[in-house]
């Protein structure tokens, strides 16, 4: 085993497994899972062992398209590569590693449902297109991975396809990350419309960006095109509005892809892009007020959702949005990673723990009609408490560590944004909190509750597995361990006790409000309906995607058919129908049209 | 003295008067006759021109005056298998004039 | 060497014989008559294959002129009779219903010689050098074909279209020799090569005798256009096809317009010399093919019955026709002309040929009673479907080559307004032409529909036609080269 | 030459075949067999084609009109051979899947045969007038097809389409005639090779109103913006086969005489209406885009999307580079495969429920899983996943098209003024038109497949047999070229097109 190989095989493993099950896997249920789950193990083990290896000198690459063009002096170039570097191998440990203990825990949690097989090829293609990204060594061979993600995720989000609800989750998911891509692709060309090269080493590593020391401009709109990818996969303002509606497909997956990685890729690519970033001022500033905004109003609409999945979905907005806002205001990129790091492991687990709490409670989701479950659940309610607890920032929890250093350099470089950040921080504090209370404490609201059981071991021990990292990923020694990130200087004095002060204030009036609440309390349209803009979008699609081009359809069957086709043929043939007049039948008509025949020939020839 | 003028203008006359009576006249016999004149038109003119177009030798150009006997003679059995026709169209429709004969059209 | 002008005295001696024995032998089946003539005209077009190439009487008003294309021609005219005498054979029924004499095949007899001497008729125009021949030959084949289109002289259609062909006949001739006439007081000849010889003798002619001389010519090129059915001077062509007997339209269709195209192009030759008289007829000859290809083809588009489909469609392949002649300054023009008439030739002799056994058997000659041919009979369909597609210009036909000569020799002549004009029309020639083919195929077949019978002759006949259509169409190079 | 190329036999196959069809052997077994031998004749030739020389290969030449230097010159090179193996694999499939009809099979199959020799004659001729005549072949078996055996307003249908085509294709071959008019006196041919010779060595005369010929002729045939119409009406009421092999193959005829013709022989007149031709292939990519979205019936929306698709390859040609054209022959390939899938697909479907109305449709991968399967893989390709040939088709007409017309950023004299060239704008529509394509085909797909099954379509057949193998054949071979564009594109580098 050298470090040529290895990453190949962490990436190809999950693909043979995925067609294996896709082929075979229908006719038995365990056949499905163990493969599935072999094959994420085995990356998981072989990512480890990567990761403790220093980084390796050279690299396999094989030629994907190879052309050369005498013309333009151009070469295009794309190659199927993979770059193992400090920032590829930290994604491969999380991603791999989260992904075995989904997969485990998805035996549990499918356990009852159809469409095993597919769901289980769903996920290894996911895990297939996830390494893919993260390996990628140049943009195209990232964007290949990035549409096979959308993908799988469009499999997966639709996997209960006969719900009108989830069928239409899938399409508008595709759709929408396709818009993002929109840009990503664009922005591709751009880059390489002028330096001629799609690797990640030529572009950052200075050579790429000196050729735009001519046209800063141009780089910004490319950096801001990129960032377009980043908007649709990882769910940035305005186009966020899938990531909610994706809860509709199984709980482990919207843990996996729409927590912990798939919604991360975004700000992973932000960070192998760093260097170009850091080179266009003007696009990070926008990237930083996306982020913020983002992070700020999804934060706004989770205080009002009653969907337990759904306040976990825009939870996960508003932590994207920290990211995006820590790679705009950082000085490096370790310090969203490091955010990202943790995220991945409170967010999965928080999501795992809905989904305990969802078999529990045979499938209901809404929290109203939870209640009291920490009898019921105990296990689960522990564990949550501690995914909260770190998802809310509470000290000596690992989201606090590294929450706290992207709010530091936000308040520095964008100090409205940095405390607009600060009081999202208040906001997380006080859903997260009103979560748990609604659903573990006070009393049963529904028969569900009331008989809601613990869910089996199989479940229980990811996430316990989970539970530690949730809980110690922000220590220093780890951060030490996986990433080298240095706080800010001039951070204001009372920037932590404000966000101390904030934590508790979130806290304790969520606690109180929500105790024994028999309905919510407090009843803000406005945040329930999530800022109207899934509304504004329905109604843009409605009526003005839709009747604009049922008036171009209806225009190319009245107006361009008719004066391309149907009246020049209707003038053709009435000229005929109209000629054939002349032939009226009586011969000294004829001999009269002769006669004029003749003058006007005689006429034509003799004077003109 | 009349010169080759004259002889022109008399045979275009014909020839006109002959295709006014196609024109106009609305009895096929008489049509007939119309298309006759115009024949003999051109033969005059022909005649006239082989007159006073005499040619090296000084003789008359014998070229036209043959074309005339051959023209008397092709109209003469025009007019055989055009009267023949006539006849045959008078025993079936009972009609010699024109506007009768309207069933193929457009 | 053999010189060529027994050919047209035997064919017209032919006739004579054949007239004879058709008055001495009353009770023999006239059909045998047509048999014979076959077999002769057979021989005669093997015989003018040793024809040499002369010029009889060569003097400067030779009158006679027996050079390869004129051989070509008394060729092709042989071929054309020939098969109007097939296609008379499977029409004899027809005119035995329609001239009820006093035994079964009274009056059959001229049907089939009278062609004979129409030919004589053609083979002479074919060679025709002086005016005075061209007169004469041509006044033989028209009367001739007065009396055959009025031949059903129980059937007020074919009288009818008999009179109208009679008077616009008559009545272009009057124009022909008026024009002759003014042709031969400007240049004291007759003969064309004299008339050449003549304008080469004046090195400016003055405007007067211009102005005369191209009234002349512009008279002749009215007689002309009318023989070729070029509008404005094709009102004749619709009605008479339509009336006369199917066999004779079919003749006349290729026959009569081959030979006018022949000598119209005989008959320009000395004046596209005169550069300044060349110009005005190019002008005019643009002007008629304009008219004609409209006309014919846009006319042709509401047509429901075949014969008067077909009388439109051959006034639309005359303004192809004329779309070659107008381009005569290209070297393929000549060529071009040629190949069409041979194309030509064959596609409407194929369509005709089917037309009269499903005319027989349906009872009328509209495109509607082809409903379900295909069903019905799918050899003939598949012939008339070939005809269709040729006379449309699909490739792989005789048809498509011809109009790519034509447009090819006009565009070399960058006659971009005609070549426009010529693409609409081609348009509209598959509108009207697959208007059949949609009868044959997407039709049901009719309840009442009786059997298509068809003799064994005609079957042969139209496997030669489809044949030769498909064979000419792809390796068109043997007939190019007879072509002179 | 003498020797007689193998490509002959490659058209002579199905005619022969139709031919036994007439004298009666069973249709649907005679042309099965005649398309599967041609498939393996055409695999046959890829093992014996030597990739890298670039000029054209199993060449044979008979003179047919030696004084118009006109002779049935076959020959075959990357490209035509590509193109070839299209046509072969899309009437294999089309065969396979077409439903025997009751009344005359025999001129039902011939038909099929007749376009398929139609394509391969037309995709393997060297000689441009047999390029066009064979094109023609095709012609009259599409109006018999769609007037005889089509559904819905299947006679206005079929007389719009061939009166359409033929109109077009008559313009063509006036643009056909021209080029070979402007070629100097003495040395005039038909012979691409030739000509494309003669435009190297500049002898040839002024060639814009010949390449305007030839883009309206082709732009007819392919259905370019405005000249559209005729497609989706003929593709909704043509029988399946028929409109898998006319969107698969015949349309695609159209670009590959553009790019054959036009780009390496008129390259200065391409570029000079290159304006023009990116107005009208926007116009393809997103008026024909949005109307694809608001069609209501299967058949309609697929028969708009191939109109759509055209405007990627519109594009490529367009651009005029080694990469833009090395896409849109891709591209070629891949919608050919794409489309027919998709057509035999609404087809089966058609069978199965007797409508293609989608707004009547729902759940259908619960009764038929494999069949939804299917149509799946085939919308993705179509909308060029990555895996399918079609992305890396795509991908490479964007880069081309971007890197087209004049370059953008002059990095030498630093100026500071960023703006698009036209081409660049015409790429971002045309990556804007991913995402419409995206669109419709998602929304289509659940139409028909997702949400719940009403009891009418419970218990549908799965699709199995003839049709399935067929249909998984085409998918393969998509995936393959997919993962491996680069088999494609050695093929390609070794076209006679840059000579």
């Amino acid at each position: 085993m050298n470090t040529l190989i290895a990453p190949w095989i962490i990436l190809f493993t999950p693909l043979a497994a995925a067609a294996v099950i896709l082929f075979v896997g229908r006719h038995s249920k365990p056949l499905s899972a163990g493969l599935a789950i072999g094959s994420a193990a085995v990356g998981c083990l072989l990512s480890w062992w990567l990761f403790l290896q220093p980084d390796p000198e050279e690299v396999l690459r094989f030629p994907w398209i190879a052309i050369g063009d005498s013309w333009l002096q151009m070469n295009l170039s794309i190659p199927i590569g993979v770059t193992v570097d400090h920032l590829s191998k930290l994604m491969l440990v999380v991603v791999t590693t989260i992904a075995t203990l989904v997969f485990t825990y998805s035996i549990g949690y499918m356990k009852t449902e159809e469409g095993y097989w597919r769901y289980f090829a769903g996920l290894s293609l996911f895990l297939f297109s996830m390494l893919g990204i993260v390996l990628a060594d140049n943009f195209v061979m990232m964007f290949i991975f990035w549409e096979l993600v959308g993908l799988s995720s469009y499999i997966l989000i639709g996997h209960y396809f006969r719900k009108d609800s989830a069928a239409d989750a899938c399409k508008q998911a595709f759709i929408v990350n396709r818009v993002g891509d929109f840009g990503f692709l664009l922005g591709i060309l751009f880059l390489w419309a002028a330096t001629g090269t799609l690797m990640f080493g030529d572009l950052t590593s200075g050579k790429g960006i000196a050729l735009f020391a001519a046209n800063p401009i141009y780089l910004t709109v490319a950096c801001l095109l990129i960032f377009c990818g980043t908007v649709g996969k990882s769910a940035q303002m305005p186009l966020h509005v899938w990531l909610p509606n994706s809860m509709e497909g199984p709980t482990p997956v919207s843990s996996l892809l729409h927590a912990a990685t798939m919604v991360a890729a975004g700000v992973y690519l932000l960070a192998r892009i760093f260097p170009i970033l850091e080179a266009a001022p003007h696009a990070l500033d926008v990237i930083a007020w996306i982020g913020g905004i983002t992070c700020f109003a999804a934060a706004l609409m989770a205080t009002q959702q009653n969907d337990i999945k759904r306040i976990l979905a825009y939870s996960t907005i508003s932590q994207l949005g920290y990211m995006v806002l820590g790679m705009a205001s950082a000085s490096s990129a370790d310090v969203s990673m490091f955010h990202l790091f943790t995220h991945a492991f409170f967010k999965c687990l928080l999501f795992l723990c809905a989904g305990s709490v969802i078999v529990g409670m045979h499938h209901e989701q809404d929290i109203w009609k939870m209640g009291a479950l920490k009898n019921k659940m105990p296990v689960t309610f522990l564990i949550m408490c501690i995914g909260g607890l770190a998802l809310s920032g509470c000290p000596f929890f690992s989201g606090y560590y590294s929450k706290d250093l992207i709010i530091a350099w936000a308040v520095v470089k964008y100090p409205l944004l940095g405390w607009l950040s600060v009081a999202t921080a208040g906001l997380t504090a006080f859903y997260t909190v009103r979560l748990l209370t609604v659903v573990f404490l006070g009393k049963p609201r529904g028969d569900q509750a009331k008989h809601a059981v613990e869910s089996p071991l199989v479940m229980l021990v990811p996430l316990a597995c989970l539970a530690l990292p949730s809980f110690i990923a922000g220590y220093p020694f780890i951060e030490k361990l996986f990433f080298h990130v240095e706080e800010p200087t001039a951070v204001p004095h009372l920037l932590h006790p404000v966000l101390l002060f904030l934590f508790a204030v979130g806290v304790v009036s969520a606690f109180l409000l929500y105790r024994n609440a028999e309905k919510d309390p407090i009843f803000i349209p406005l945040f329930a309906n999530r800022l109207y803009i899934d509304n504004l979008y329905d109604w843009l699609v409605k009526n003005i995607q839709g009747r604009g081009a049922a008036v171009l359809s209806w225009a190319d069957r009245w107006i361009v058919d008719l004066f391309i086709v149907q009246i020049p043929s209707k003038i053709v043939w009435g000229s005929g129908f109209v000629l054939r007049f002349f032939q009226i039948g009586n011969i000294q008509a004829y001999a009269f049209f002769f006669g004029l025949g003749v003058i006007g020939l005689v006429h034509f020839l003799i004077f003109r | 003295m009349p010169t080759l003028a004259h002889y022109l203008y008399v045979s275009g006359a014909l020839f006109s008067i002959g295709l006014l009576g196609v024109l106009l006249r609305r009895n096929i016999l008489i049509i007939f006759m119309g298309l006759e004149l115009m024949l003999n038109a051109a033969n005059l003119s022909l005649v006239a021109f082989s007159r006073f177009h005499p040619g090296l030798d000084g003789l008359p150009g014998y070229n036209a005056q043959v074309l005339v006997f051959f023209i008397i003679t092709v109209a003469a059995a025009e007019v055989a298998v055009g009267l023949a026709i006539i006849v045959a169209l008078f025993r079936a429709k009972q009609t010699v004039h024109v506007e009768d004969l309207d069933t193929l059209k457009f | 060497m053999t010189p060529s002008f027994p050919i047209e005295f035997c064919v017209l001696f032919l006739g004579v014989v054949l007239l004879l024995a058709d008055a001495f032998f009353p009770d023999m089946d006239k059909r045998k008559l047509a048999h014979i003539a076959l077999v002769w005209l057979g021989g005669f077009l093997v015989a003018t294959f040793f024809l040499r190439p002369a010029l009889l009487w060569a003097s400067p008003a030779g009158f006679y002129l027996a050079d390869p294309l004129g051989i070509f021609f008394k060729q092709f005219a042989l071929v054309a009779t020939m098969l109007t005498l097939v296609l008379a054979i499977e029409y004899a029924p027809v005119v035995e219903r329609a001239i009820p004499g006093s035994k079964p095949g009274a009056g059959l007899g001229e049907f089939f010689i009278l062609p004979v001497f129409t030919c004589a008729g053609l083979m002479w125009m074919a060679s025709a050098a002086d005016f005075i021949m061209i007169f004469c030959a041509l006044e033989l084949v028209t009367i001739s074909f007065y009396i055959q289109v009025a031949y059903l002289r129980k059937c007020p259609a074919s009288l009818e279209a008999g009179t109208k062909f009679l008077i616009l006949g008559a009545l272009s001739t009057g124009f022909l020799v008026y024009g002759i006439t003014w042709i031969y007081g400007l240049s004291g000849q007759t003969g064309l090569s004299a008339i050449a010889g003549a304008f080469a003798g004046i090195p400016a002619i003055p405007q007067s005798s211009q102005t005369a001389l191209l009234f002349g010519l512009g008279l002749v090129l009215v007689a002309l256009g009318f023989k070729v059915a070029a509008a404005p001077f094709q009102f004749w062509v619709p009605d008479v096809y339509h009336g006369a007997p199917t066999p004779v339209t079919a003749f006349l269709s290729v026959g009569s317009k081959a030979a006018g195209f022949v000598v119209l192009m005989r008959v320009l030759g000395p004046f596209l010399t005169v550069p300044e008289i060349e110009t005005r007829v190019i002008t005019v000859l643009q002007v008629l093919a304009g008219i004609t290809l409209i006309y014919g083809n846009l006319a042709a588009m509401p047509q429901t019955n075949l014969k008067r489909l077909l009388g439109y469609s051959s006034i639309a392949h005359a303004g192809y026709l004329l779309m070659g002649v107008a381009s005569v300054g290209s070297p393929l023009a000549g060529r071009a002309i040629v190949f069409y008439l041979v194309g030509y030739l064959l596609m409407t002799f194929l369509a005709f040929l089917i037309l009269i056994p499903v005319a027989k058997a349906a009872g009328g000659d509209d495109i509607a009673h082809f409903n379900g041919l295909g069903r019905r009979s799918p050899g003939l369909a598949l012939a008339m479907l070939l005809a269709m597609l040729s006379l449309a210009g699909l490739p792989f036909t005789v048809g498509f080559l011809g109009k790519f000569f034509i447009f090819e020799a006009a565009m070399q002549e960058q006659q971009y307004f005609l070549v426009a004009i010529g693409v609409v029309t081609v348009a509209c020639g598959f509108y009207y032409y697959l208007k059949v083919v949609r009868a044959m195929y997407w039709q049901p077949v009719p309840v009442d529909a009786a059997p298509v019978e068809f003799s064994p002759l005609g079957r042969f006949a139209a496997a030669f036609l489809a044949a030769l259509i498909l064979i000419v169409g792809i390796f068109p190079k043997p007939i190019l080269d007879i072509l002179p | 030459m003498t020797q007689v190329s193998p490509l002959l036999f490659l058209i002579l196959v199905p005619l022969v075949a139709s031919a036994f069809i007439f004298v009666g052997s069973s249709a649907r077994r005679t042309a099965l067999i005649a398309s599967l031998v041609n498939l393996v004749f055409v695999l046959a030739l890829f093992a014996v084609f030597q990739t890298g020389d670039a000029s054209y290969q199993f060449v044979s030449s008979t003179p047919v009109i030696p004084s118009l230097g006109i002779a049935l010159t076959l020959g075959a090179d990357g490209l035509s051979l590509i193109m070839l193996l299209l046509t072969a694999l899309v009437t294999v499939a089309a065969v396979a899947v077409a439903r025997t009809p009751d009344k005359n099979a025999g001129w039902f199959y011939a038909s099929l045969l007749f376009i398929s020799a139609g394509g391969l004659g037309a995709f393997a001729s060297i000689d441009l007038f047999f390029f066009y005549m064979f094109h023609e072949l095709a012609l009259i078996p599409t109006f018999l097809l769609i007037g005889i055996w089509g559904s819905g307003d299947r006679q206005a249908a079929a007389w719009k389409a061939t009166i359409y085509l033929a109109l077009g294709s008559f313009v063509l071959l006036l643009g056909l005639i021209g080029l070979y008019l402007i070629q100097p006196e003495g040395s005039r041919t038909f012979d691409l090779r030739s000509v494309i010779s003669m435009a190297g060595l500049g002898v040839l005369g002024d060639g814009t109103w010949v390449y305007l010929l030839l883009l309206l002729g082709f732009g007819i045939l392919v259905s370019l913006f405005p000249f559209h119409t005729w497609a989706p009406q003929a593709y909704a009421s043509a029988p399946p086969p028929a409109a898998m092999l006319h969107a698969g193959v015949l349309k695609k005829f159209g670009l590959y005489g553009l790019i054959r013709i036009a780009s390496p022989i008129l390259p200065e007149a391409v570029t000079q209406f290159a304006n023009l031709l990116l107005i009208l292939l926007v116009g393809n990519l997103l008026y024909v885009g949005y109307v694809t979205i608001s069609q209501r019936k299967l058949d309609w929306m697929l028969g708009y999307s191939s109109v759509m698709h055209m405007g990627y390859i519109f594009l490529g040609f367009a651009a005029l580079n080694v990469f833009s054209i090395t896409g849109a022959s891709l591209l070629l390939f891949a919608h050919g495969l794409s489309i027919a899938a998709l057509f035999a697909l609404s087809g089966e479907l058609r069978e199965r429920t007797g409508t293609l109305d989608l707004a009547e449709f729902g759940g259908l991968a619960k009764p038929m899983p494999f069949f939804g399967l299917l149509f799946g893989f085939a919308s993705f390709a179509a909308i060029g996943l990555p895996g399918f040939v079609g992305f890396p088709g795509e991908l490479l007409v964007f880069f081309g098209a971007f890197a087209g017309g004049e370059p953008l950023m002059d990095s030498v004299n630093g100026v500071e003024i960023f703006a698009l060239n036209n081409f660049q704008i015409a790429t971002v529509c045309a990556v804007w038109g991913v995402v419409i394509s995206a669109i419709y085909m998602l929304r289509a797909y659940r139409r028909i497949f997702f949400g719940p099954v009403s009891d009418r379509w419970k218990g549908l057949p799965e699709i199995s047999g003839v049709p399935r193998v067929a249909i998984v054949t085409l998918l393969v071979v998509m995936l393959v070229t997919g993962f491996f564009p680069n088999l494609l594109i050695r093929l390609l580098a070794s076209t006679s097109l840059w000579l």
